[in-house]
């Protein structure tokens, strides 16, 4: 890199923490003219809350702002908005595409920045009387189109089109932006995951799309976790990791090795003696899955095959959107899914959640407030209904009737509420009130409260503050200690699994790409994540 | 800006004046053309062929009433008749009525007088009495939003 | 993309899946313009007569539709401006096409305030504007008659006593409007076979048309398209999504109000507490027999629709007549086809809408399958 | 204590304030103007026992998720078909109105199971589809009055000898059979005790019914159908029981009106008949997902006692009759309300 000139972008201590959570530690790093700069690390390691704060997001604003500095060619910037930025000359393009299905590539490149030609009524009812100028839109579509040097019909309607080229809209959409009458041109793009969606040829023609951008001078932050993509084509590579840059190296001779290891690596060691030493030919296999396919947006489960045996607790691990979360939500029937599943020696059927429950599988679903919770219901509602329906309980017999048995709900739901040290006012509150970490409680009392024989517990911790993330990690692992209840635990944060679990799967593009102790050294588990390393 | 500031004010002012001149112009008005003696003052005329503008002509004879509906405030009234002394009178005389008053009364004996009179001396607001004559055939307010389906 | 070489039966399929309820119209008229015993030129006459009369006010329906806010049941709004504008012309005797120009005037401001009301209200109600919409008509119902049934004639003064009830004050039930009656329809006469061609009517009509064309074109249109697609990519690219909705709203009232004159000067009498009620719900049948749904209208439905459903309209009394003898039932069939036709369209396009959801779902989960 | 004015404020709802000191103001104002308030209070307790039957068939759809039930005419239609039935066979008395309920069960429960297949395939878009498919099933019965084979000659045009009236007297049938069931008076004050006891009766049965097993699925199902489905809960057939819930009330419901009323009204009568019942019970405090039966009655009370009550006390103050007019403004302007809330919509 040319170090003698003023750096394009440059971060200075750069700290923000979202309600005394700190998720940003004194961050820094320049940017050149040109140069393609790889971000990786795992979800939540704040790649995306930096980005956030360099477009001026209202996620960000709205919490508090940042502290540190950012320089623009060497002058101290404070965007207001995220259009301070685009005037700039920075774009960005993120993860989901924001286009609108019926339009075609050109109005969706030049969306709400169509050139325009007065009309009659321009005057009188304003600027939006305009009439388009489709003959300069097609030209500042062109324009980027061929920037970008990729196949891209400018007149094809977007809901068309394959998923490649409905990237390429989108970044054409952002190098478009510079034939605006006050923009600057185009010079720092940031591409979110841009390949996640791509076959392996269009994510070719994007990474030559980038490389020629990169050498017209346009700086491009390239965020992804296909590693082999990010030194095939970057100039230099920053792994974050907890809020900080773990690594900021030039692409020379960097392995892939490395980079997972920097990646997952912790500084702090798992303490040995929570763990445990499970007993694996003692105990039978209680939930087989074979071939399982789920349909779950976002979360696509191709094929799984996995053995969980009884008693133990199984992590499942793997970056967001490899289809993790699908593995719970297809099994306990909430998304459409095919496949084998057999619990204690018994075929299941699946799409069926009542069958799944009656045989006595329970689940803990990541969506507290979507499904896991009756936000408008009082606790006891929330805690015994799965039971009352399921099995019965908390039911009494009058004459024909099945009534609700009050006071059993009353009890329960005061047993729970001592147990797991809920914080509430009374058990007649509504589940709304109740904070993060005591409506995940009231999840896994609802869970417990049906006596399950098996336990999928999806993302117990997310979005809860440290000490009842401890709490809850620790009423599972008593749960299953106490109970012998076999607990399968999804996660995304590796550590909250190696902590708990006996063993962890990773999954990887829909399939299980891996299962290893929980005490394997956690560069192993992040080779997994990111594509590499051995199945088994 | 300036520019459409301008053109937004121009707007309304010529809505608001093509309003006003359409009430102008589309009000309409009853002229009621009477051959009655004024008493002690004008005889009526034996005979008279009257229209205003270019509608049917009417013939009147002595106390007879008849009425011209028109759009608008300048009309044109023709008379064509015979006078005292045998002379055949055919004249077009021009009149304008205020848009405030429906109805309006021209006695044409007075008009016969002198010809050449101000408007004024033969032509006055009517205030009719009998429009509400037809209460007995009202019908009760139906404000049940089905029969007009039925 | 794949769809580029399919069979010709599956295309006949295709297109009657998609126009089953022009299809179905075809039919009823087919098997019931016999059986009324109309002669051709009579129907045909009446087919324009109806044209001229209901096109304009379907037509004000497209812009919402445009701009994803479906079927706007609350453009009865803009008909009881206009029939203010129209109580109020008749009060100050102004007759003919000035009248007719002067009640637009008028009906405008109100449509305005109108529009603007019940486009905050809908933006309020995300994800349900059309019973929204249809609740705010008959909401606005009420207040209508308060001002026209009890302050017209004691807080508004009426000076022509011919308009208001024995009482002293409220306007009368039927209001006659001699003074616009078929002025603009006659305007420029031309009768070819003996059928009244209203070619005044039809040319506002034209006009309409071309401004809707014109106005897809226009910025506002683009914006409309997008935010009708996409309300959340459509604020994330800077459009002021709640503003223009309630643009959209603003105009298709405001083009109600107009549509609602030129039909009123058709009819010649207007039922003050009733006229504006049903004109919502026939146009919103007609625009839907001509092949419109809830997300997507053109000017072709509407024309094929009112031609289609006022065919229906017309000759299901003599039909029922002559069936069995009672022109009691045709009147019952037509009103339960008008409420059918809607209900029929709504529900397709949910279920449709549904299937959409669902349908990337099932080619992944028909993927796999393969897979294996 | 300011404190508790506005805890109570917003726990009652302010729509509910004003019109509760409203109508609380109406009955003040009245012995001033003239209006005899015994008469007036036997209006309005009368004019509740009418209606809250059929507000009840509300609950048990806004209970389940389903909204609110503008398709009510279907309910009111099974009814019809019942009462019809039950003059046609010529019972009298209290029989008649029993035979009524008997006649109607299958109709509604047979409604009411279409009905709720239907709007689970249009979940999302319930409300607009229940108004829609209320409205063309009472124009399919106005052609079914016509042509069915009724015979007997107090319901039959006279002159042509069949097809059915538009208003058939229920004298001689089941006219007052509950109003006068054990109706006390007290000076000039008749309370129709029947009537209230056999609403009391419906009322605890849907009470008892939310309390069990499956009416507390019913409601669940109501407040997070992804909850419920996730509980194991079939939420489609939940969804339809409501639906033939409110279909079996609303036939029950005009029952209950009409032998009150004194006529059954045919053809377009049941059209706009979910209306009143629908703003009733948000008026009572109920919300697109949410009603209790205290809803219903409060909220069938305080909108039954305005339309009681504004005419009288107008009339004798300012000699006009706009009760029409309040009646629309306050019904509609509640179901409005209750769209437009942002809680609901958030959902």
């Amino acid at each position: 890199m040319n170090e003698q000139k003023t750096p394009l972008l440059e971060m200075r201590h750069i700290r923000k923490n979202f309600f005394g959570n700190q998720v940003l530690h004194d961050v820094n790093f320049i940017l050149h003219e040109g140069e393609i700069l790889g971000l990786v690390g795992e979800n939540g390691a704040g790649k995306s809350t930096l980005m956030n704060i360099l477009f001026a997001m209202d996620s960000i604003k709205n919490t508090g702002g940042y502290e540190g500095e950012m320089l623009i060619d060497g002058q101290v910037v404070n965007f207001e908005s995220s259009l301070d930025a685009l005037n700039q000359g920075i774009g960005m393009v993120h993860q989901e595409f924001s286009l609108i299905p019926d339009f075609t590539a050109t109005e969706n490149i030049v969306l709400n920045r169509e050139p325009q030609k007065r009309s009659l009524f321009s005057d009188l009812f304003g600027d939006r009387m305009d009439v388009l100028d489709r003959a300069k839109m097609d030209e500042i579509s062109k324009n980027a189109i061929n920037r970008l040097g990729v196949p891209l019909e400018s007149d094809m309607p977007v809901n068309q089109m394959p998923v490649g080229h409905k990237q390429f809209t989108e970044i054409a959409r952002e190098l478009s932006k510079d034939s605006g009458e006050n923009a600057k041109k185009i010079r720092l793009l940031v591409l979110d995951e841009p390949t996640a969606v791509l076959s392996e040829k269009e994510a070719e023609n994007l990474l030559t799309a980038m490389k020629k951008l990169s050498s017209e001078g346009v700086a491009i932050i390239f965020i992804s976790h296909r590693l082999q993509e990010i030194i095939d084509v970057c100039d230099s590579i920053m792994v974050m990791r907890d809020g900080k840059i773990i690594q900021q190296v030039e692409n020379k001779n960097v392995e892939i090795n490395s980079i997972a290891n920097w990646m997952v690596g912790r500084e702090v060691a798992v303490k040995e003696n929570t763990k445990r030493a499970f007993d694996y030919d003692k105990a039978p296999v209680d939930l087989s899955i074979k071939h399982l396919w789920v349909n779950m947006p976002g979360e696509v489960v191709r094929d799984v095959n996995i053995d969980v045996h009884k008693g133990e607790i199984l992590g499942i691990g793997g970056l967001a959107g490899q289809g993790k979360l699908g593995i719970p939500n297809g099994v306990m029937g909430l998304y459409p899914a095919g496949g084998e599943v057999t619990f204690q020696g018994q075929p299941l059927k699946l799409n069926s959640p009542r069958f799944l429950l009656d045989s006595g599988l329970a689940f803990v679903s990541e969506d507290r407030r979507g499904v896991g919770l009756l936000l408008d219901e009082s606790l006891e509602w929330n805690v015994s209904f799965g039971a009352m329906q399921v099995r019965d309980d908390f039911l009494k017999k009058f004459g024909p009737i099945t009534w609700r048995d009050q006071e059993a709900i009353e009890e329960v739901t005061a047993k729970y509420i001592k147990d797991l040290e809920i914080r509430c006012t009374s058990s007649k509150q509504h589940a709304k009130e109740l904070s993060g970490g005591n409506q995940q409680k009231i999840c896994l009392a609802k869970a417990f409260a049906m006596n399950p024989k098996l336990l999928f517990v999806s993302e117990p911790t997310r979005g809860i503050d440290i000490g009842a993330k401890q709490l809850v990690l620790n009423t599972l692992r008593k749960y299953n200690q106490e109970n012998g209840v076999t607990i399968v635990m999804i996660s995304s944060e590796l550590e909250e699994l190696r902590s708990i679990c006996d063993r962890i799967a990773i999954i990887t593009d829909g399939k299980v790409h891996g299962i290893l102790p929980a005490s394997s050294p956690s560069s192993d588990f992040g080779l997994l994540m990111v594509g590499k390393g051995s199945d088994k | 800006m300036n520019r459409r500031l301008i053109v937004r004010i121009v707007t309304c002012v010529a809505v608001i004046l093509l309003a006003f001149s359409m009430y102008f112009i589309g009000r309409q008005h009853t002229i009621l053309v009477d051959n009655r003696t004024v008493e002690g003052v004008a005889p009526a005329l034996k005979s008279i062929e009257v229209s205003i503008d270019k509608q049917d002509s009417l013939e009147l004879y002595p106390r007879d009433r008849d009425q011209f509906v028109v759009t608008g405030q300048s009309h044109k009234l023709h008379v064509k008749y015979t006078d005292s002394n045998w002379n055949e009178i055919d004249k077009v005389i021009k009149f304008k009525v205020p848009a405030k008053n429906d109805m309006y009364i021209i006695s044409l004996p007075k008009l016969a007088m002198n010809l050449d009179a101000p408007q004024s001396e033969w032509l006055e607001v009517f205030k009719s009495m009998a429009v509400q004559a037809d209460q007995s055939a009202e019908e009760p307010i139906v404000t049940d939003d089905l029969s007009a389906m039925m | 993309m794949k769809n580029l070489n399919i069979s010709r039966a599956e295309r006949l399929k295709r297109f009657v899946e998609n126009n089953t309820v022009p299809i179905l119209f075809v039919i009823i008229c087919a098997i019931g313009i016999p059986l009324s015993g109309y002669s051709m030129n009579y129907l045909i006459n009446e087919i324009f007569v109806r044209l001229s009369r209901n096109a304009f006010l379907i037509l004000s329906l497209l812009i919402p539709i445009m701009a994803g806010m479906g079927l706007n049941f609350g453009m009865t709004l803009g008909a009881m401006a206009a029939e203010i504008g129209l109580i109020i012309i008749c009060n100050l005797g102004v007759v003919g096409i000035p009248g007719m120009i002067l009640a637009a005037i008028i009906s405008t401001p109100i449509s305005i305030f109108l529009g603007w009301m019940c486009g905050n209200l809908l933006n309020m109600a995300k994800g349900r504007e059309m019973v929204t919409s249809y609740i705010i008509g008959f909401f606005v119902n009420g207040v209508y008659q308060l001002v026209v049934l009890y302050m017209m004639g004691s807080i508004i003064p009426i000076a022509n006593s011919a308009l208001v009830l024995s009482r002293g004050y409220g306007i009368r039930n039927t209001v006659n409007l001699t003074g616009i009656r078929k002025q603009l329809d006659g305007l420029i006469p031309l009768r070819i076979a003996g059928i009244n061609i209203p070619i005044a009517t039809l040319l506002v009509i034209a006009l309409l048309c071309v401004f809707i064309l014109w106005f897809r074109k226009t910025k506002l249109g683009q914006d409309m398209r997008a935010v009708g697609q996409d309300m959340e990519v459509a604020r994330a690219s800077g459009i002021k999504v709640e503003r223009t909705r309630i643009i959209s709203i603003i105009m298709s009232t405001v083009f109600a109000g107009y549509g609602m004159i030129i039909y009123l000067q058709n009819i010649g009498t207007l039922n003050t507490y009733n006229s504006h009620t049903q004109v919502g719900m026939f146009s919103i049948a007609a625009l839907l027999v001509g092949g419109a749904s809830v997300a997507k209208a053109n000017i072709r439905n509407v024309f094929l629709g009112v031609v289609l459903f006022h065919l229906m309209f017309v000759i299901s009394p003599m039909a029922g007549k002559n069936l069995i003898g009672e022109a009691q039932l045709g009147e019952y069939f037509r009103v339960f086809v008008s409420y059918g036709v809607i209900t029929v369209s709504l529900v397709l396009y949910e279920v449709r809408k549904k299937r959409e959801l669902s349908y990337e779902g099932d080619e992944l989960a028909a993927e796999q399958k393969e897979d294996k | 204590m300011m404190n508790k004015i506005i805890d109570f404020v917003h726990k009652a709802g302010l729509p509910r304030i004003i019109i509760g000191l409203f109508l609380f103001a109406l009955f003040v104002i009245a012995p001033f103007v003239g209006v005899k308030l015994d008469i007036s209070l036997t209006n309005v307790m009368n004019r509740f026992g009418m209606n809250c039957v059929m507000v009840l068939a509300m609950v048990p759809m806004i209970h389940s998720g389903c909204g609110l039930n503008f398709g009510l005419p279907l309910g009111i239609i099974s009814g019809l078909l019942g009462a019809t039935l039950s003059i046609e066979m010529g019972f009298s008395g209290m029989v008649s109105f029993l035979m009524a309920i008997v006649f109607s069960t299958p109709f509604a429960l047979l409604a009411g199971y279409g009905y709720g297949k239907l709007l689970n395939k249009v979940k999302g878009g319930e409300m607009m589809i229940a108004t829609y498919v209320g409205f063309s099933s009472v124009a399919f019965m106005c052609m079914m009055w016509l042509l069915l084979p009724y015979r007997n000659p107090t319901m039959v045009w006279g002159y042509a000898g069949r097809g059915l009236r538009t208003t058939i007297s229920t004298e001689g049938y089941y006219l007052h059979v509950l109003n006068d069931l054990l109706s006390l008076k007290f000076g000039g004050i008749v309370i129709p005790t029947g009537m209230f006891l056999f609403f009391a009766l419906l009322a605890f049965l849907m009470w008892a019914f939310l309390h069990t097993k499956t009416g507390t699925a019913m409601t669940a199902v109501g407040s997070n159908p992804i909850f419920a489905k996730a509980s194991g809960i079939n939420v489609d057939a939940i969804r339809t029981l409501s639906v033939i819930m409110s279909t079996w009330l609303g036939a029950v419901g005009i029952l209950v009106y009409e032998q009150s009323f004194g006529f059954i009204q045919l053809y377009m009568g049941p059209f706009y008949m979910a209306l009143p019942a629908v703003s009733a019970i948000l008026i009572g405090g109920a919300s697109v997902n949410k009603a209790s039966i205290t809803n219903v009655i409060v909220g069938t009370f305080l909108f039954q006692g305005i339309l009681t009550m504004t005419p009288s006390v107008m009339n004798s103050v300012v000699h006009t009759d706009i009760s029409e007019v309040v009646r629309i403004i306050v019904s509609n302007g509640m179901i409005l309300y209750a769209l437009t809330r942002k809680s609901e919509v958030a959902r």
